[in-house]
């Protein structure tokens, strides 16, 4: 056991490091910054050379990762389009597809989005609705509406995910994809959180037309395309829901700042609180280190790698609600980032999977446990709606 | 032993519900935080009304009578609160012209806890603290504080010059702490109900996986343990509402418990609302996050939760030794 | 509103009070002391006269119950065949069951205990395995096991909810008897909880015979017969579980005599964890008085009667804990009232419907959240069993 | 980076795994609680196995060798504990003659740390203390007290005539303390982990209403959260092992943790075992409660569980400033 890099390792990070030690980005320039990284080689440094990409390992785009997060430098504005969008053309698409999208996506020519979620298809995402329908030419039409997408408002393109079949099992009636986020007929609005900030949109189609040569897999195979979408999430994710939240060295230096101002009672209070959510926060970023060390050897992250989000909804929360409550007479009123971040966790309990669905899926195919019977089995989706 | 509440309460109730539902609601607190809009009813509509100053002298109503009508404004996050008026009918008992101006509208007070912003500063003119054991009044600077939730007005307040209209105010004051601490309890219990009831309808009508999400456990489960802390709270409420009104010497412990006890299961009620509710729960538009809003302000005012715990434990314990 | 008692209960109060204050119950004499109290009209106060009792109201009942609590007396031996038994022979027995039966119960000339579940048949007790077969004769013969039966070892008689035909549903097929609990083949063997007591026992019942006449209610209505007793509980704990775990006051009282002895931060501590606990004790008690208030007026307790059990476990424990925390270097070893009070804690978040029964109960009676597809529904008794 | 076992460490753990399981169980500890049977392996079939004394100097096993033992012992409820021979290999480091002692067995050792209940004094001969700064040794008499987890050997200790081994000891005295915390937080770790076994497995074979209880969100998600625990308990263990062996700098942060982690981990752990198995699972025959007792012993061992969360947040505050 050890925490060293492998000396490839090692010697990937020394030239990681020396790169972007000297990098000054241009913060109203995030896809120049992105064409940079990209030209040094540090973007798409697992994806096969043909894509694009550097042909590494997984590993190493991670010690990219960590140094960027190290030196505080911008994250990529196509993340989005490298963790979820390529890597389903990259499986799923067409050679022309791949050659037309991929390095220009690496690139940050492109900005792309992912087009999955609907009003009434959150957690049960394969009950969506937005309708593609074939059109005697061959080409599709699309009508729908998509929501918490983010970065739509700036992407060139997104991967959509459509029910062509209502006539079958929900899941089997679906099919993906890429849209001309441009064409006429698509709308895209912002949708503001509870915290006031707008980052996820609504996305409308209105009779879009879409080129049958834009399908990524066969019509009626989409779910099995998205289910490659949501594990390269989980692959671009990695460290196990440690990024939740505020770093918990943040929140102790925050409290270390203000607790001479509390009573004694207070001080000894807000040690115990810190404490519980700091050995929370300890433990998931250590057990994420067991996941990043399974990929050092090139294994895939498995299901329990969802485990680091539950609990850290629940530690960024209590060390949250620690950082407002040592404001004091302050924490009545706005103004300071702790209350804002404080708006932003409890979507975090939901964004990217509901906890009670990550409950689920480690339940059930970490621990083994049985499935509930499934009141939709068989039943097609034009009869599931009623 | 009747332990509910009576006809008379339940009319009252309802009345108070036709009043604020029609002049305040989650919009109206949403345009506050939004565009700066006015606080709904606001201090003119509800003195107007007659609910706010139901604790007065010659309105023969009693501290329950508002808990009763502060549920009712806590579910449509009605602002000003009526803790400020419940306080102040405490602090200005026998001032009849302060008490009257109040009424009539032509005097805005808040009252003035410690050195943080003050509840229901927005729009106060006349301003009531307690200085080295005496109850004072005067005017104020008030600076009001980017909201957290804009309904509760909350401001600076640097006063001017000052007059003395209770000499040995200690008790008094704490009494108007201890009604106040109950009222605020009541509009988090409004508010806590709310949020239930708004986390079962959509719960029983939202669809996951062929059935809807209040069928599974795991939702089932979070809206029941708020259910049973909202009763429990209301049971809080209740009880140091009566005992503010008929036991003076359960009032301290009874008072406190509810505080704290709001505060706790008003986030509670308001964290799984916005759970339950999804990707919607945590937008701008959703009513829920205004809710929220209210839970993480109300939690400190009056004496934080934290405090209210203590002096729960300090009570009992005197008692028990 | 008020916490008074109406001139009827009042005067009642006040002749309850005056027998208790001179009564000098023998602590030897468990059976004894039931009579004297049924004698003097405090045993079945709200049963009709008919069956023995008092015809009076469940209110006049727990002002009874209320004297007992307050003097510090001891509870009544024949608890289970007053709370529970005794109502399912007055709902469902016959005219010679009820004479043979009632009275002397409630006199505890004879002592009851209610059989109803198995190793196999916890919370979903209809799903129970105790057989009863029809002789030729009329008769039945029983052969089975229950577990979980408080006071066996001492009773004369039990009900026994049995499976008389498991080729239908298994809620059909249940019949439920009066069993003699001298009868050849009843065995009993006393069960250790977690802290080494023995409130509880195994009974066994090997090729038991039970007369016809001793059945209660039709063949195949047990469920329903049984669904009697289940309420009858119900209505007998009043007080919405209050009666978990130590009293606040208790607690209160043993941790202000700890608390000298701690450090002024673990005193400060302690106030947290005390005042949490005792407010939600608080917040049962009083919600206690708001059913207490409904049966005053003479309405039945709901379903929300359960929700006091849900958060008396959870407070129970945390006071507990409080509790032993406060003993410092003593609380890494036995010997201690709170220490036991603590191994008993477990067993109440299960006994009396777990918690997770009790939600759904609540959730779907009381807030009308819809229940979950039930698998085992219009499947006989013999295939769900395999 | 490799945050993780090696094939060395999983032999060691399927030695000690035999071993262990064959001469302890949770039905010798439950036979040692009930008519006082010896505790199980005992000193003398513990020393002889080797496991005790691996990070003795010439065993060349480190800390997380022991710490990989610790947590099969933890699994079997084994006794007495590693953390005392842990202990005593870091306080009489240098010592070869009372070394070599434990390790023939001729010398029965247990740690003194305060004025409460001592780890394994039952039984033992020698003590080890700190009294003024200095590492002392002695006999001492031991009162055993009435058991909650029998398995920990408890009694109070009244030191006989001592004799000043090491004069100023303090550094070593807290280095003993962290890494007996770290395999404290081991064999807390076997104990949760094998708590969540039995649940799971139990789980997925109770039926009710037609199905296996583990089907249910309530029991899922239950034993879900019991997993994640006991996963980020076993990385902060490691962690911890690690950092005795190779960063002393982490080692304060790395033990507190751990400890604090191990003592919440396996308390969640097993009042989760006992509500999944229903009645079953609070009866003196089933095996839960055993796990139980040492959860509610072992948090207040090497200082309790709250002294760990304030130990980490001083720490924490203090790296961060």
């Amino acid at each position: 056991m050890d925490f060293d890099d492998t000396p490839d390792e090692a010697a990937w990070r020394t030239r990681v490091r020396a790169f972007l030690e000297q990098s000054r980005p241009d913060p109203d320039d995030p896809r120049g910054w992105q064409a940079a990284l990209y030209e040094a080689g540090f973007v798409g440094v697992a994806w096969p050379v043909e894509a694009g990409g550097r042909g590494g390992t997984l590993m190493q785009q991670a010690i990219v990762d960590q140094e960027m997060a190290r030196l505080g430098l911008p994250a990529l504005i196509n993340l989005i389009g490298i963790g979820m969008c390529g890597p389903t053309v990259i499986m799923h698409g067409s050679a022309d597809q791949k050659s037309r999208y991929l390095q220009r996506l690496l690139r940050a020519d492109d900005l792309w989005c992912q087009l999955f979620s609907e009003p009434e298809a959150g957690s049960d995402l394969a009950a969506l609705r937005t309708r593609a329908v074939r059109e005697p030419g061959g080409g599709w039409r699309i009508t729908g509406q998509k929501v918490w997408t983010t970065l739509a408002h700036l992407a060139d393109y997104g991967i959509l995910l459509t029910r062509t079949d209502p006539g079958v099992p929900k899941h089997r009636g679906l099919t993906m994809f890429v849209v001309d986020m441009s064409a006429p007929g698509v709308t895209v609005r912002p949708l503001r959180q509870m915290n006031g900030d707008a980052h996820f949109n609504e996305v409308f189609f209105d009779d879009v037309a879409i080129p049958d040569s834009e399908r990524l897999g066969e019509p009626g195979d989409g779910w099995r395309v998205a289910l490659t979408t949501l594990m390269s999430e989980r692959l671009s994710l990695g460290g196990g829901g440690t990024g939740i939240g505020p770093k918990p060295e943040a929140v102790a230096r925050h409290v270390a700042a203000h607790l001479g101002a509390l009573s004694a009672d207070r001080q000894a209070l807000a040690r115990q609180q810190l404490g519980r959510g700091y050995v929370a926060a300890l433990g998931a970023r250590y057990t994420g280190y067991r996941q990043l060390s399974r990929i050092s050897r090139g294994e895939l992250p498995g299901p329990e790698a969802s485990a680091g989000k539950l609990s850290g909804t629940r530690s960024a929360r209590d060390l949250t609600d620690l950082a407002v409550r040592v404001l004091g007479e302050d924490a009545r009123v706005a103004g300071d980032i702790w209350q804002n971040a404080q708006a932003v966790l409890p979507g975090m309990a939901i964004a990217g999977g509901s906890d009670q669905v990550l409950r689920n899926i480690i339940g059930e195919r970490v621990l083994g446990l049985p499935a509930e019977p499934r009141a939709d089995k068989g039943v097609t989706f034009r009869e599931s709606i009623g | 032993m009747n332990f509910d509440l009576d006809t008379e309460h339940l009319d009252l109730a309802a009345a108070a519900r036709e009043f604020l539902s029609a002049s305040a609601s989650p919009a109206a607190a949403r345009a506050a935080l939004d565009g700066g809009a006015a606080v709904r009813p606001g201090r003119e509509e509800l003195v107007k009304s007659g609910f706010a100053t139901i604790t007065w002298p010659d309105s023969g109503g009693s501290v329950l009578h508002l808990a009763v009508v502060a549920e009712q404004a806590g579910r449509v996050l009605a602002g000003p609160s009526l803790v400020t008026y419940a306080r102040a009918a405490v602090l200005l008992d026998g001032d009849e012209e302060r008490l009257a101006g109040i009424a009539d509208g032509s005097l805005a007070v808040a009252v003035v806890d410690d050195d943080g912003p003050v509840l229901d500063a927005a729009g106060a003119t006349t301003f009531l603290a307690l200085r080295d054991g005496a109850l004072v009044c005067g005017p104020g600077e008030v600076t009001v504080r980017a909201p957290i939730d804009a309904t509760r007005g909350l401001g600076d307040v640097a006063l001017g010059e000052t007059t003395v209209l209770v000499p040995d105010a200690a008790a008094r004051w704490r009494r108007a702490d201890r009604v106040g601490r109950t009222i605020l309890a009541a509009e988090g219990l409004g508010a806590a109900a709310c949020l239930l009831d708004m986390g079962v309808a959509y719960a029983g009508q939202r669809q996951a996986f062929g059935r809807a999400i209040g069928s599974y456990q795991a939702v089932k489960h979070m809206l029941v343990d708020v259910y049973v802390e909202v009763e429990q709270l209301r049971s809080l409420v209740w009880w140091a509402a009566w005992a503010a009104d008929h036991a003076p010497g359960e009032l301290p412990l009874a008072a406190a418990a509810a505080k704290a006890a709001a505060a706790t299961t008003l986030e509670h009620a308001a964290e799984t609302a916005i759970q339950v509710h999804g990707g919607a729960g945590f937008t701008w538009e959703h009513d829920a996050h205004l809710y929220w809003r209210r839970a993480k302000v109300d939690r400190f005012l009056l004496g934080d939760d934290t405090a209210a715990f203590d002096e729960v434990a300090r009570l009992a314990m005197g008692a028990a030794s």
